[in-house]
């Protein structure tokens, strides 16, 4: 990779009471990528979106297109084209499908109360892109999410759509880059092998740089280009897969020592 | 940290602003104070006010002390607020009708004493006779409330318990209203030996007696929480309901005997009020509530030295901070302020410090 | 298969939530000694079958026993009692208090001191590590040693067959390979092990024997060798996580 | 437990006990009731001449209400059980009635043995004639078990009849409570009609319904009721079948026929009714900001009384000529304009420092704010500024361009003027709700740091809501002003805020018909904290009941009595998933098995962490 990184993360560190989640971690990211990061539980994977996204509080640095990102608060970073997911999926469960993705276009419109209360042509312009442009991103998942299913209470979805309507909120933002954060948890191997495909044509066809929290290596392997290994807040390997999965460090941290590779 | 203090965003400059702001008045306040105390005439004194006076030794003792045995009070009421909120995460907003429950139970029991006249031939016995009453009827009504209002509440969304807790608050008020009537009610004298400003640094001997109380009941508390089995299965409830049960603890009966003896300590406070104020009406529990609450809150929530703590500092605030600051920065009528001030201190330890003055930082996790 | 009647057994039970016909006419046996496992995927019923098995759901018909005791409408304290036991999923240790008081509150309904403590000893016989931390907040510990916490809260009720609320939930592939060698070290140790997984491969590699279920129903019944050979099983499970 | 043909059939907990546990509280109840002297007090407001008043009306009911309770076939979820028959329905029904009016049989002996009126001030001899119908404490005792008994007979049997005889039953016996109960407000109207005739037939000349009245209401409602049945919701069914512009339409003219109603009320009624049209359409204002706060972006704000207050003083400043301090002596729609800024403002200072903070402290820290903003007013630190104890008085009204004066004298004025402001208040809440800011305030409710993640600034979008609240609760203060002509720091108690939000959740939070519903129902009968409902004798008990019906809306009913969709969704979401599943909306996961596997699926995860 040539030019400078999407996000350059340096000697990031992040403590809880004295117990550092993250200690002095460099990552750097190039636009287009797709990078895994993988490591045992309590690694500081999730530590490390918390920290991309404000909210945990951070030291070292986290620049994005070459701005800090460290200081801001977590709407603002997203208004720079950060999104992510949850790994315990966090709908709105009461909003519709349609709200769900309507209201995380916020940062990208700008109609206030003035519009609102006189019901100007602006605003019903806006109003208009907002709900189009939500039918476009969801119509990205197929039919699942779309027709009737627009207006039903994002409560009712199955497990699958809600972690699918999750990712289409958070592309709703526009961001430039995508935290995907275990994005297959809990899908049975179908659906796990279906949205592997679609992250591959998140990059494709949306042009989003995507960083995935993932555990199972099936996924880490179909998808990245390099992945990246915690361990106790710290980065023990930066490669691709093959490199990663048989660095010995990683298979005595992470994968065990009965794991194979394929 | 540091890192939240550095101001980002307009809000976070206006809060800034008003915390300097804040931490400016009492500075001031304070030296100007000082500088009264040193010599009513000094030229800063009068400066900020022309008025200044200056306290006596005396006077400045008899604050001291009437705000700790208050803030004693205050402090075993918070510990209802507390463990109430440690173990089902709400305000029990009602707590503060418990106390006043107490006072009431107390002031009809020591009035029939005083009728059959073993209140002046056996004070002591007769003290804690209406003690034990006050205990136990107030025991009664948070277990009843708890029972029906809370328990079938206990999955619905947070802001619906504390509702609720506000509907109870309001209802206990009435009742009372109703059945004892609107006027407020006194309770019989204290004897002599006990009111007599005592030799030993001239303090008035119910102001130690309640300081004494409000100790031993905390200790004992504290003993029940820490060292005993019913306390371990308190604080397993209080973390985790569902595993706790999975133990075998049996959940419900520990909430019950969580509200149980938060009851109690508001009944022993209710009876402390009595004998500090000797008179009461029904909302007599809605200021000194509201008050504990802060104790609790400014002594971190959940934590139970923290509540006493939180409610001394609440005491002797109020009682000093009208005379300590708004005096001597020249605000006329200060005593009408005391629960201004009071409730101003909640706003500014949580603007200072949001967990409380001994509270845990609560991690995002398990504020979700 | 063992011939000596079952510690816990659920008959044709069925179980509802309001309407929803969680568990139908499902029956299990769990026989002495044995290590056995219950499979599924989302929503197949996993989680009721546990809660029934426990306490926290009465079934709607259907006969639970322990120990050829009708157990079906005792409390969960009741059982704790007689020796079910839970590890839940992702361990859930009470983080703020020190280990010592976890491991306290696994024994909470027993009395006789003499055989608590003689538990405990076995704990840190089977967990050396446990008994260094004794005193710390169990929030502080690492993943594994949590585990070993978490199991060993389990065991000093002095269980007599154990119930493992998917141990694979969540965690790194290392993990989840300590965390089955803990389940078989327990279980060479004389435990009755019951646990319910996902991920079939790993689960299957231990058990002597498992049942699957799908959408509240059990679909296939038969030893572990048997069932890893299953075709439907290869259709429904296709890889699992390590395969 | 009897096995039959592999099911088990689960015995129903002991039905005795039920019976035994409901009685008695209607017993406790009928005592609590009675000392507290409800009885006695509201004996003088008659229901039906001469037969039933209202203080008998309160405690008859508890007997009814036990038979009623125990009528209805226990519920066991998940079970089969074998249904009790109607005969032994009807006897615990009998007895548990029975049970309740021993309650009273009970106290009427106490009473006429015990001398305890220190310290329960209602234990006295009216309360014992009252209980013994003046007829010596014997009779007394038997006839209120009679009654106790009767009365849970007839609620018993009436759960048993079908749910149309109920309703049509329920109907008759609410037109001719409500009749009662509305005595003043139909004479006006009425007489504002010039039917005077109709009104001495109807009610006695000293109030309450006539028993010819009553039988003829009963009557005609019970008549409409059951050929009404069913019409009713074929129309609503019909309306809520339209589509874009019909219903649009539809609604228009809904809305238009309710503003001409509106209109030409306050023309038809006298000056009392007037008043309380007022008090009501001011609560409504009020109500309807702190909806913005509570029921739109889920802030508990338990001091919203505070920019009532400050509405208030700063329009009595800013206009009256009597300001001690400063007195632009300003035309009310000019202050109006600079009383929104300093609302604003205050919406903002108040705003900001509590806006971070988690819901509880949050309701706790705006109460303080609240009670401090009025100790400011009271104190004689300020009373240069703001009149102190002594508050600002002899304010004048609105002038409305020289053309007339809306002031306290003129009700209809009044009410007017409110009338236009909730008008305001209804559209600036039903277009935000309906915006990106709507959306961004449904998103805080539901999950603040999510709505964080995903862009949206919550602190602003709740100033936000802070801010709209404050202007719509200053535009309260304003009008209170021009209508009281003075103001006090009294008025300001914490107990008003408390009455507002009552009425907000009574209604119906986030609904704006179920907000105006709440304020009808609560201030037009109960009354409001210092004004009087068309129940004047309630008010001693007016704060008991609002406590108690916060208590049991919470429990009961937690959505309100007109809920938003989304609010019930939000407190029954566990009935709400299974009633879409069994309609079969429950979205599966393609792999599993459709009819099945869905709501299992959804409880699997609520369950979690």
């Amino acid at each position: 990779m040539n030019g400078n990184p999407l996000l350059d993360i340096r000697g990031l560190t992040v403590e809880f009471g004295g117990l550092r989640a993250l200690d002095g971690v460099d990552i750097q990211v190039h636009e287009g990528q797709i990078v895994s990061v993988i490591g045992p539980n309590g690694a500081g994977k999730t530590t490390l979106f918390n920290a991309i996204t404000a909210s945990v509080e951070a030291t070292g640095e986290i620049l994005f297109e070459g701005r800090t990102l460290l200081g801001l608060d977590a709407n603002q970073v997203t208004s720079r084209g950060v999104a992510r997911t949850f790994q315990n999926v966090r709908l709105f469960a009461n909003m519709t499908v349609l709200e769900n993705v309507m209201v995380s276009q916020h940062c990208r419109t700008k109609q206030g109360t003035f519009g609102a209360l006189f019901y100007t042509k602006a605003f019903r312009r806006e109003e208009a892109e907002i709900r189009a442009r939500a039918e476009e991103i969801l119509g990205f998942f197929g039919t699942r999410l779309i027709g009737f299913r627009l207006d039903q209470p994002a409560a009712v979805l199955s497990y699958a759509n809600r972690r699918r309507l999750e990712i289409a909120r958070a592309m709703a933002t526009q961001p430039k880059l995508l935290l995907l954060d275990e994005p297959v948890a809990g899908m049975n191997p179908v659906e796990s092998a279906e949205l592997t495909g679609l992250i591959g044509r998140l990059r494709e066809e949306w042009g989003f740089t995507i960083v995935v929290i993932e555990h199972d290596m099936e996924v880490v392997r179909e998808v990245s280009d390099r992945v990246i290994v915690l361990d106790h807040g710290t980065m023990i390997a930066d490669g691709d897969y093959h490199e990663v999965s048989s660095d010995p460090r990683v298979i005595e941290a992470y994968l065990g020592q009965g794991a194979t590779t394929k | 940290m540091a890192n939240n203090w550095a101001p980002k965003t307009k809000v976070d400059w206006f809060l800034t602003v008003l915390r300097v702001l804040a931490l400016g008045v009492v500075t001031v306040g304070l030296l100007a104070f000082i500088a009264q105390q040193i010599s009513v005439d000094n030229p800063f004194a009068r400066l900020i006010n022309p008025d200044a006076t200056g306290l006596t030794v005396a006077q400045f003792r008899g604050l001291v002390i009437s705000g700790l045995s208050q803030g004693a009070m205050y402090g075993l009421i918070a510990l209802g607020y507390s463990m109430v909120y440690g173990v089902l995460g709400f305000i029990n907003f009602a707590h503060g009708e418990v106390f006043m429950v107490g006072a009431m139970t107390g002031m009809i029991t020591s009035n029939k004493l005083d009728d059959a006249g073993l209140w002046e031939s056996n004070f002591i016995g007769s003290l804690l006779f209406i003690v034990v009453v006050s205990m136990l009827v107030c025991t009664l009504t948070a277990v009843i409330m708890e029972r029906v209002a809370y328990r079938p509440l206990r999955k619905a969304p947070r802001l619906i318990p504390l509702i609720t807790s506000i509907g109870i608050s309001f209802f206990i008020q009435n009742t009372s209203v109703v059945l004892l009537g609107p006027t407020s009610k006194a309770y019989p004298d204290m004897p002599d030996w006990l009111t007599a400003k005592r030799t030993f640094l001239e303090i008035e001997g119910t102001k130690i007696l309640v300081i004494c109380v409000a100790a031993l009941a905390m200790l004992g508390l504290w003993l029940l929480v820490e060292r005993t089995k019913t306390g371990k299965a308190m604080r397993a409830v209080a973390e985790d309901q569902e595993i706790a049960g999975l133990m075998g603890v049996n959940v419900n009966r520990t909430i019950v005997k969580v509200f149980a003896v938060g009851g109690a300590m508001a009944g022993v406070a209710g009876i402390l009020w009595g004998v500090l104020f000797r008179s009461v009406i029904h909302y007599t529990g809605f200021l000194p509530g509201i008050k504990a609450f802060s104790s609790a809150v400014v002594g971190g929530i959940g934590n139970l030295g923290g509540s006493m703590a939180g409610g001394l500092f609440i005491g002797l605030a109020e009682s000093t901070g009208p005379l300590l600051i708004l005096e001597p920065l020249g605000v006329s009528g200060v005593s009408q302020l005391r629960d201004a001030v009071a409730f101003a201190m909640l706003i500014g330890v949580l603007l200072l410090k949001p967990s409380g003055l001994f509270g845990e930082r609560l991690s995002a996790e398990d504020r979700a | 298969m063992n011939e000596s009647h079952p510690l816990l057994e659920m008959r044709s039970v069925n179980a509802h939530y309001g309407a929803v016909h969680a568990l139908k006419d499902v029956d299990l046996a769990i026989y002495p000694g044995e290590l056995v496992c219950l499979l599924g995927g989302n929503a197949s019923g996993k989680s009721t079958t546990l809660k029934t098995l426990l306490g926290m759901l009465i079934p709607t018909s259907g006969e639970v026993l322990l120990d050829g005791e009708v157990v079906t409408e005792r409390p969960i304290s009741y059982r704790v009692k007689k020796g079910v036991t839970m590890v839940p999923e992702n361990r859930r240790l009470f983080k703020r208090l020190s280990v010592k008081d976890n491991l306290e509150l696994g024994a909470y309904l027993r009395k006789d001191t003499d055989h608590i403590n003689a538990d405990m000893e076995r704990v840190f016989e089977l967990f050396p590590r446990v008994k260094e931390r004794l005193s710390q907040k169990a929030g502080t510990l690492s993943g594994g040693e949590q585990q070993m916490v978490a199991i060993g809260r389990a065991l000093m009720a002095g269980p007599r067959v154990l119930l493992m609320d998917e141990p694979s939930m969540g965690l790194a592939p290392a993990l989840v390979q300590q965390n089955f060698e803990l389940i078989q070290q327990i279980h060479e140790a004389g435990m009755t092990v019951f646990m319910v997984e996902q991920n079939a491969n790993m689960a299957l590699s231990i058990a002597d024997r498992g049942w699957v279920l799908q959408t509240g129903r059990v679909v296939l019944d038969d030893t572990a060798e048997k069932l890893l050979a299953h075709p439907d099983l290869r259709t429904s499970y296709l890889g699992g996580k390590e395969s | 437990m009897t096995t039959t043909a592999g099911l088990l059939i689960r015995r129903v907990p002991a039905a005795w006990r039920r019976v035994v546990r409901i009685g008695a509280l209607g017993a406790l109840g009928q005592v609590f009731i009675s000392l507290s002297g409800m009885p006695v007090r509201l004996d003088v407001r008659e229901i039906v001449v001469p037969i039933l008043s209202l203080g008998y009306l309160v405690v008859l009911a508890a007997p009814l209400v036990v038979g009623v309770l125990l009528g209805r076939r226990p519920e066991h979820s998940g079970f089969l059980a074998n249904p009790p028959s109607n005969r032994d329905l009807v006897i615990g029904a009998t007895t548990g009635g029975l049970m309740a009016g021993g309650g009273l049989s009970i106290l009427a002996l106490l009473l006429a043995g015990f001398d305890l009126r220190d310290p329960l001030i209602n234990w006295s001899p009216q309360l014992l004639e009252f209980l013994s119908f003046g007829r010596g404490t014997g009779a007394g005792f038997i006839v209120w078990l009679v009654i106790g008994a009767g009365l849970g007979m007839v609620g018993g049997t009436l759960r048993l009849a079908t749910s149309r005889t109920q309703k049509v039953i329920m109907t008759m016996a609410l037109t001719v409570v409500a009749a009662a109960i509305l005595e003043s407000l139909v004479v006006d109207l009425v007489e504002g009609v010039k039917l005077e005739a109709l009104v001495e037939w109807m009610y006695a000349p000293r109030g309450g319904v006539t028993l010819l009245g009553a039988a003829v209401l009963a009557i005609v409602s019970g008549v409409l009721s059951f050929v009404g049945q069913g019409r009713i919701k074929t129309v609503q069914a019909r309306v809520q079948a339209m589509e874009g512009p019909k219903r649009t339409r539809v609604n228009l003219t809904l809305i238009a026929g309710v503003g001409v109603v509106m209109i030409l009320l306050p023309l038809l009624v006298g000056k009392l009714t007037n008043e309380l049209l007022a008090n009501v359409g001011l609560f409504v204002l009020l109500a309807l900001g702190l909806n913005v706060v509570v029921g739109l972006a889920g802030i508990l704000d338990l001091g919203y009384v505070a920019f009532f207050a400050v509405g208030s003083y700063s329009t009595a400043v800013l206009t009256a000529a009597t300001s001690p301090r400063i007195a632009p002596e300003l035309p009310w729609f000019v202050a109006l304009i600079l009383v929104i800024f300093i609302a604003i403002l205050v919406g903002l200072f108040i705003g900001a420092p509590v806006i971070r903070m988690r819901g509880d402290y949050l309701a706790i820290v705006t109460l303080g704010f609240g009670e401090i903003i009025r100790l400011l007013f009271l104190s004689d630190w300020l009373s240069g500024w703001f009149g102190g104890s002594q508050g600002i008085t002899a304010i004048d009204g609105v002038d409305v361009f020289g053309l007339l004066t809306v002031d306290g004298t003129n009700p209809r004025r009044v009410f007017y003027l409110v009338l236009f402001f909730c008008a305001i208040a209804i559209y600036i809440s039903w277009r935000l709700e309906r915006s990106r800011l709507g959306r961004a305030w449904m998103a805080v409710r539901e999950d603040e740091p999510v709505a964080e993640a995903m862009g949206i600034n919550t602190v602003n979008v709740k100033l936000m809501a802070f801010v709209v609240g404050a202007v719509l609760g200053s535009f309260g203060g304003a009008i209170f002003v021009a209508k009281v002509g003075s103001v006090f720091p009294t008025s300001f108690l914490i107990l008003v805020s408390i009455i507002i939000l009552v009425v907000v959740i009574f209604g119906g939070m986030g609904n704006i018909f179920g907000v105006i519903a709440g304020a009808v129902v609560l201030i037009g009968v109960l009354g409001g904290p210092k004004q009087p409902g068309l129940l004047v004798e309630f008010s001693e008990f007016k704060l008991l009941i609002y406590g108690a019906l916060l208590v049991w809306m919470m429990l009961a009913r937690p959505e309100g009595l007109i809920p938003s969709a989304r609010r019930s969704r939000e407190l029954h979401q566990e009935e709400f998933l299974q009633d879409a599943w069994l309609r079969g909306e429950i979205d599966t996961d393609e792999s599993n098995d459709p009819q099945t596997a869905g709501p299992t699926q959804t409880t699997d995860s609520d369950g979690g962490p």
